[in-house]
C-alpha cells in the first residue's frame, strides 16, 4: 500500500468525474428534478437541511455501529462454536443459513410485538450483518495451516490456546474481508430495519426521511439522504480497510501488495 | 576409541530402557499409497538414533507416529509405562523440527521461539532468557524482531530448531533439522546439538540424508527401505565415543561412513 | 364512433380491491369502450410506486390517495392536477378494541400509526385534538401487534383491516372515521399531467365521465364482472372481502355522500378544499402560503354526470 | 467431509429441535395464530395453499437465481479488474461500495421509472448480492503465494495466462465463500426486491405472498411463505456448499477437515 | 586430470563468453536489511557457477537479482547484447528451482510439471512425452496423478526439479535442489543433471550448501561472505575434468573440497 497522494486522490476523482457525469445527464436531458436532481440541488438540500438530515443520519450511524459491533461478536462466537467440532458445524450451520435468509422485512412486525423499536432496528440490521462474519471467519477457522496445527498439539496446547493463539490469527484476513462485507449491510440492514420496524418521528435516522421524502415528492431531499448513506458506507469501508492495513501490514501477502 | 557396528533388524536391547517399541506397523494413506509396512523399531531412553533412508520411503510419516500426530494404520506402538504417566503430566517434553520451517508468519523470530512456552504457560518477560540462549545457539540474536518472511531459508530453519530446543524437551523428534545449512553452521550445530543431548539426557530420534552426520551424532542407525517402508538394516556407534574433529578424521569414522552408504545403497536395490 | 380507441394506461396505488372497484366495472362492462377508451388497469402495490410514473409520462392517470400528497406536488413544482375525487371522505379510521366507545379515549391508548400517517394525519389529530407522538408505536400494515395490546388502536382502511380483524380477532373493533371527526380531504382521486389538460381535455373528460359511471354501476347495479376481474388481478382476495368493502363504503358513505347528491359522485368544491387546506396548515402539515387552488381543477367534475344511476 | 449419515441426520435432528420448540411455545403460551401459528397449522397452510406458493416460490427462486448468476459475473469481472492493478482498485472501489450501501428499498421506485419491474426486482437482487463476490475474490486475487507469482513471471506468463492459471485458482477458496454468502444476500435481495419494486397480483414472488398475508392478517400463510423462503435458503446454501466441496476437496485445508 | 584452482575476486573469464555481469550490485531490503553490497561476478555462456556461502549471505537474493525477479537497489547488471535478444525472443529460456518447493496446490504432480510448457502454448497431449520424461528423472513416474500435499519433502522438491528441467532452458537457476534428497538419490541427480548440462550446453547457476557437491559438479566456485553479502572468494576446476566416480574418490577431488571448505571457513570468519 503505497502512501503517494495518488493513493487518495484518484478514488476522489474517479467520484468528481461521476459527480460530473450525473450532472450533465441532468443538464442535457433537461430532466426534471423530481425524476433525477442535479447534484447541485441535491447539495444545497443537504447544506439547507443539514440540521436534520446530520441528525438523522447519527441515529443510523449510531445503529449500524451497535449492529457491527453484535455482528462481530455474534459471527465470531458462532464461528467458533463451529470451529469446536465440524459435527456441531453441520448441525447449527442451517439455522445461521435461516437467520440469514429470512427477509427481515417480512418479520420485523412480528419483532414489534416484544420488542421495542430501537431493538427490532438493531435486531434487523444485526441479521443482515452477522452471516457474512460467521461465513468468512468460519472459513479461515477451518483453513489452519495442518503443521502448525500439529505443533500445536504437540506442545500440549489447549483447545482454547490453540484457538486464540493458531485458529484466530489463521483466520484474520478471512474475518477482516468479512468484515468488510458486514459493514455495508450493516448500514443498510440499520435502514431497511427502519423502514420495516416503521420507525418515525423525531429521533428517526436516514429512512424516515427517504420515506417522508418521497411521500412528499421531495426527490432532492431523498437524495441527499441517500448521499449521507453513501458517504456513511463509505467511510465505514475505509476506517475497516485501514483497520484491515494496520493488522496484517507485516505479514499477510493481501496486504503487502507483491513487495519485494 | 572403539566403535561396533553391526548389522540386524532384530538386534536387542543394547543399553538404556527401552522408551517405545513399534511392532508391525503400517500406515496407509486415504489415497492407497503404503507409506509404512510391518516397520518394527525401538527407542531407548537416552539414545540418539538417526533415520537415513531414500527420499519417500516414510521416515517422517514414522517420526508423526511416534509424536501422536498420526495413528497407525495397523500394528502397534507401546510407551514405557513411566513415561506414558511422564508425558500425561508434561505434556511439553516433546520437541519436534518439522521437515518444512512451519513458523507463524504473524509472529516475529522472538515470538515464534517463544510459543511453546507461552503454551506452557510461561510469560514473555520470563522466557526471555531461554529464548535469546536459543537464538543465540542457532546464530539468530540479530533477528529476534524479524518476521518470518524476511528471512533466508536456512534462517527460517534455524528459528524452527531454536523453537524446538527452547522447552528443553526430554524428547526431541527432528526431521532433517540441518538440510538447509551451510557446513560450517552444520557442524557447528550438530556440535551444539550433542552438547545440548548430553547436557539434558534426552532422547532424540533424528532424520537425516548426510551418512556423515548420522554417524557423527547418533548412538544407532536404522537405515529405512522404500515401498513399503521399513527398517532395513541397524548399524550401532559406542555412545561413550567421543565426537569432536578428531573423530570425523579418524579412520573409524571413515569406516563407519562406507559401511552405512553401502547399507544405504543396499536398501535403495532392495526389490 | 368509427374512429380507434384512445390508449390509455390507469395506474392505481395498491393491489386490486374492491375500493378500485368503479375503474374494474367500468373496464369489465365496457363503459370505457363506449367512452372511445381502451383502458389498461396498473396494479400498485405496497409502496406507492405508479405516483412517479405519472409526471414522466409512463402513465396518463394516477388513483391518488388523498389531497396532501396532491399538494405535495404543487408544493415539489411537479406538473399534475387532480381531475376528480372518487371518495368524499377518506376511509382512514382509527380502529380500537370494543371497550372504546369515544373517540376521546384514543388519547390515553398505544396508538399503531405508519410513517406516512405520522407525517400526515397525525398532526393534525395532535393539533386538533390533543393527541401526542409519545404514544404511537409503528404500524407496518400487520395488525397482530393491535390484537395483542389490549390497552391500543391502530390506524386502517375503513374497508379492510376491520374485516382482518373481526375474523383473526373474532370480535367487532370499535371505528373512528377520520373524515367524520373533521379530518377533510378527499380521496382515491383521479391525477393528471396538466399538459393533458391543456391539450386533450376531450380525453381527460371521457375518463373522468367513464369512471364515475362505473362507480355507480359498481356500488348500485350488477358489480359481478367487475369483481370476477378484480379477483383476476388479485387472487388472494374472496368474495366476502369485497362484499365487506362494499358495504361499509355504503354505510359510511365513502364515495357517495355530502356534495354528490347534487354534483354527482367524484365532486370537488373550492370551498371545502380551502378548508382542508387552512386546518392542514394550522396543524403544521403543510406550510402556508401554497397555492393549493393549482392542486386540482373542477373543469371536469360537478356535472351530474350519472346521477340517474343511483337509487332513489 | 464424512460421508457418515450423521451429517445429514444431525442438521435435521437440530432443526427438528427446533420446530418441537416452537410447537411448545405456542402451545404452552396459547398463543393465537395472528401472533405465532403452531408449526401445524403452519404445515397445514403450506398444503392448503401449495399451488399459488410454490408458483410464487419459483418465481422468487428464479429471480435469486439471475441474480445470483449476474452477481456473480459482475463481481468476478470487477474483481478481474480491480486486481490488474492496485491503482485501480483504489479508484473503483469507493463506487462499488456506494453500489453496496444503497438501500434499495428507497431507490426502487426510481428504478421503475426506467426499468421494467422485473429488471427492476432482478437489480435491487443483484446490487445486494454482488459485493462479497467482489470483495472475496479480491482478497483471493491479492493473496497469490509470490514464490508461485515469480514462477509465472519467470515462465513468461502473459497477463491472462497469470490470471486463469494462477490468480483464480489462489482466490478459489475465497470466491467460493463469497459466493456462500451471495446465495443468501440473492434470496433476500430478491424478497426485498420484490417489496420495494412492489411487484403484485399474479405471478409475483413470495414477497407478495407475505405482504398480501401480512396485510389480511393471515399469519399462518406468512409463516408459509417465510417457511419456504427458509427451505429455499438452506437449498441454496446446500447446493453451493456443495459445489465448494467438489471444486477443493483435493488441495485445500477448508474442506480436507484435518484429514491424515 | 588437471583441476586448477585459484582464489581471487577479480579473476577475469577464462572461457565462454561473459552472458551477464554484476558490478558493485547492493540490494537493501524494506526492513533495512542489507543482504547484499558491492556483489561483483560473472556468468560466462555454458558455465556451471556454484555459489557457496553461509546461511543468510544473499544467494537467494544473488539469484533472484539474476533472474529479474528483483531489482537491485544499487549497481548495475548486464546482459550480453545477443543474449538480451534472445531472451526477449524466447521467454520460457529460464529454468529457475526455488529454495521451497513452490507447487501449486491445486494441480496434479503431472500438472504441476506441465506448467511451464503450458504457459508456453504446449497443450497435454503434445508435452505428455517430455513431462514423463522429466518425471522418470527424478524417479515420479509413480506419482504423476498425486496432489502436492500428498507427497513427502524430497519428492516435492524433485517435483519442482522435473518442472524446472521440462523446458530444456538455456540458462537454469537452482537454489539447494538437492537438499532435501538422501545422497543415493543426489548422486545419481547429480549425474544425471551433469548429462543435462553437456546435451543441453546451458547455463547453470547452482546454490548448493554442500562443498562436496559444488566441487563435483561445477566449473567456477564463488563463495559468498554475510552481512555484506559479497564474493569472499572464486574456486575454477578444469571443465574438461570427466566427472564421474573415479573424480569422486580422487585425490585431486579430495583437495578441491579441502581447498573450498578452507575458503568457505574464511569468508565465514571474515569481519
Ligand atoms: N498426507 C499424505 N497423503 C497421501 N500420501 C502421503 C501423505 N504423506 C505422505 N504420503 C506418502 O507417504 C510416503 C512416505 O512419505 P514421508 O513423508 O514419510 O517420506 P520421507 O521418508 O519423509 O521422505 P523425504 O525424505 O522425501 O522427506 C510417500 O510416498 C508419500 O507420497
Ligand atoms: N523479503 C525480505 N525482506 C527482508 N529481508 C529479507 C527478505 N528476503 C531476504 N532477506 C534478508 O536478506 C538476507 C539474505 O537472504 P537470502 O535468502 O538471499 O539468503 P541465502 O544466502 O539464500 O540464505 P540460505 O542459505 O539460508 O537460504 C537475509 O539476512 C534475510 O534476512
Ligand atoms: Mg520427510
Ligand atoms: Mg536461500
Amino acid at each position: 500500500m503505497s502512501t503517494s497522494p495518488l493513493r487518495w486522490l484518484l478514488p476522489l476523482g474517479v467520484l468528481a468525474a461521476l459527480v460530473l457525469a450525473w450532472a450533465l445527464v441532468v443538464k442535457l436531458n433537461n430532466l426534471p428534478p423530481y425524476v433525477l436532481p442535479a447534484p447541485g440541488v441535491v447539495l444545497e438540500t443537504l447544506v439547507e437541511d443539514r440540521a436534520v438530515l446530520f441528525a438523522s443520519m447519527l441515529v443510523t450511524l449510531r445503529t449500524t455501529v451497535i449492529a457491527l459491533a453484535l455482528a462481530v461478536a455474534g459471527g465470531v462466537a458462532l464461528a467458533l462454536l463451529f470451529a469446536s467440532a465440524r459435527i456441531v458445524e453441520f448441525s447449527l450451520f442451517p439455522i445461521a443459513v435461516i437467520l440469514q435468509v429470512t427477509p427481515v422485512i417480512a418479520v420485523a412486525p412480528l419483532m414489534l410485538i416484544y420488542l421495542s423499536t430501537d431493538a427490532a432496528v438493531l435486531l434487523c440490521a444485526w441479521i443482515v450483518a452477522f452471516f457474512p462474519v460467521l461465513s468468512n471467519t468460519t472459513l479461515g477457522l477451518n483453513s489452519v495451516d495442518p503443521n502448525l496445527r500439529d505443533l500445536f498439539r504437540l506442545s500440549g496446547a489447549t483447545r482454547w490456546q490453540t484457538l486464540a493463539q493458531l485458529k484466530l490469527p489463521t483466520a484474520l484476513p478471512y474475518f477482516l474481508g468479512g468484515l468488510r462485507i458486514a459493514g455495508g449491510l450493516a448500514l443498510i440492514g440499520a435502514v431497511v430495519g427502519e423502514i420495516a420496524a416503521g420507525s418515525a418521528g423525531q429521533g428517526s435516522g436516514l429512512a424516515f426521511r427517504i420515506v417522508e421524502s418521497a411521500y412528499r415528492l421531495n426527490i432532492p431531499r431523498l437524495f441527499a439522504a441517500l448521499l449521507l448513506i453513501s458517504l456513511t458506507g463509505i467511510l465505514i469501508y475505509a476506517v475497516l480497510s485501514l483497520l484491515s492495513w494496520l493488522v496484517l501490514r507485516r505479514w499477510h501477502e493481501s496486504e503487502l501488495g507483491g513487495r519485494t | 576409541m572403539s566403535a561396533v557396528a553391526r548389522e540386524s533388524v532384530t538386534r536387542p536391547a543394547a543399553d538404556g530402557a527401552p522408551l517405545l517399541r513399534l511392532s508391525g506397523v503400517g500406515k496407509r494413506f486415504a489415497n492407497a499409497v503404503t507409506a509404512l509396512d510391518g516397520l518394527d523399531m525401538e527407542v531407548r531412553a537416552g539414545e540418539f538414533v538417526s533415520l537415513l533412508g531414500p527420499s519417500g520411503c516414510g521416515k517422517s510419516t514414522a517420526l508423526r507416529l511416534i509424536a501422536g500426530l498420526t495413528e497407525p494404520s495397523e500394528g502397534r506402538l507401546e510407551w514405557d509405562e513411566n513415561e506414558k504417566d511422564r508425558r500425561a503430566s508434561e505434556p511439553h517434553s516433546i520437541g519436534f523440527v518439522f521437515q518444512e520451517p512451519t513458523l507463524m508468519p504473524w509472529a516475529s523470530v522472538f515470538g515464534n521461539v517463544h510459543l511453546p512456552l507461552k503454551l506452557a504457560g510461561v510469560g514473555r518477560r520470563e522466557a526471555e532468557p531461554s529464548i535469546l540462549e536459543a537464538l543465540e545457539l542457532v546464530g539468530l540474536s540479530a533477528f529476534r524482531d524479524a518476521y518470518p518472511r524476511e528471512l533466508s531459508g536456512g534462517m527460517k530453519m534455524r528459528v524452527s530448531i531454536a523453537r524446538a530446543l527452547v522447552t528443553k524437551p526430554r524428547l526431541l523428534l527432528m526431521d532433517e533439522p540441518f538440510a538447509a545449512l551451510d557446513e560450517i553452521t552444520r557442524f557447528k550445530l550438530n556440535n551444539d546439538l550433542l552438547e545440548v543431548w548430553r547436557r539434558l539426557r534426552c532422547t532424540i530420534v533424528f532424520v537425516t540424508h548426510s551418512v556423515f552426520e548420522s554417524v557423527y551424532l547418533s548412538s544407532r542407525i536404522l537405515v529405512f527401505r522404500a515401498r513399503p517402508g521399513r527398517v532395513s538394516a541397524e548399524l550401532v556407534i559406542d555412545p561413550n565415543q567421543p565426537r569432536d574433529e578428531t573423530f570425523r578424521t579418524s579412520p573409524e569414522y571413515a569406516g563407519l561412513c562406507r559401511e552405512t552408504s553401502l547399507a544405504l545403497a543396499r536398501a535403495m536395490d532392495a526389490p | 364512433p368509427a374512429r380507434a380507441a384512445d390508449k390509455v394506461t390507469f395506474g392505481t396505488n395498491w393491489v386490486a380491491q374492491a375500493e378500485h372497484g368503479g375503474f374494474y366495472q367500468a373496464l369489465a362492462d365496457g363503459t370505457y369502450a363506449k367512452y372511445g377508451l381502451n383502458v389498461t388497469i396498473l396494479p400498485g402495490g405496497p409502496q406507492a410506486n405508479n405516483r412517479l410514473l405519472l409526471p414522466v409520462g409512463k402513465i396518463d392517470f394516477y388513483m391518488g390517495g388523498n389531497m396532501l400528497q396532491s399538494i405535495s406536488s404543487v408544493v415539489e413544482d411537479i406538473p399534475t392536477q387532480v381531475v376528480a375525487a372518487l371518495f368524499q371522505k377518506d376511509p382512514q379510521v382509527l380502529i380500537a378494541h370494543p371497550d372504546v366507545t369515544e373517540f376521546e379515549q384514543l388519547k390515553t391508548r398505544t396508538l399503531f400509526i405508519s410513517k406516512e400517517g405520522l407525517a400526515s394525519y397525525y398532526q393534525w389529530l395532535v393539533d386538533a385534538y390533543g393527541f401526542s407522538e409519545d404514544q404511537v408505536k409503528p404500524y407496518t400494515f400487520n395488525a397482530a401487534p393491535f390484537l395483542v395490546d389490549k390497552n391500543s388502536a391502530m390506524q386502517g382502511y375503513i374497508t379492510s383491516e376491520p374485516y382482518a380483524i373481526e375474523q383473526q380477532g373474532g370480535f367487532k373493533p370499535t371505528l373512528f372515521l377520520l373524515a367524520d371527526y373533521g379530518f377533510q380531504t378527499y380521496a382515491t382521486t383521479i391525477e393528471t399531467r396538466n399538459e393533458l389538460v391543456k391539450q386533450n381535455p376531450d380525453l381527460v373528460q371521457r375518463f373522468v365521465d367513464a369512471s364515475i359511471i362505473g362507480w355507480y354501476n359498481y356500488l348500485y347495479g350488477d358489480n359481478a364482472k367487475a369483481n370476477a376481474l378484480i379477483k383476476q388481478d388479485n387472487p388472494e382476495i374472496t368474495d366476502a372481502m369485497i362484499a365487506f368493502s362494499i358495504a361499509k363504503m355504503k354505510e359510511y358513505g365513502i364515495v357517495d355522500s355530502g356534495d354528490t347528491a347534487t354534483l354527482g359522485i367524484g365532486a370537488m368544491t373550492d370551498a371545502r378544499m380551502k378548508g382542508f387546506y387552512d386546518t392542514m396548515v394550522k396543524a403544521k402539515v403543510l406550510e402556508p402560503g401554497i397555492d393549493y387552488a393549482k392542486s386540482y381543477t373542477l373543469q371536469f367534475v360537478n356535472k351530474g354526470v350519472g346521477k340517474e344511476l343511483a337509487p332513489k
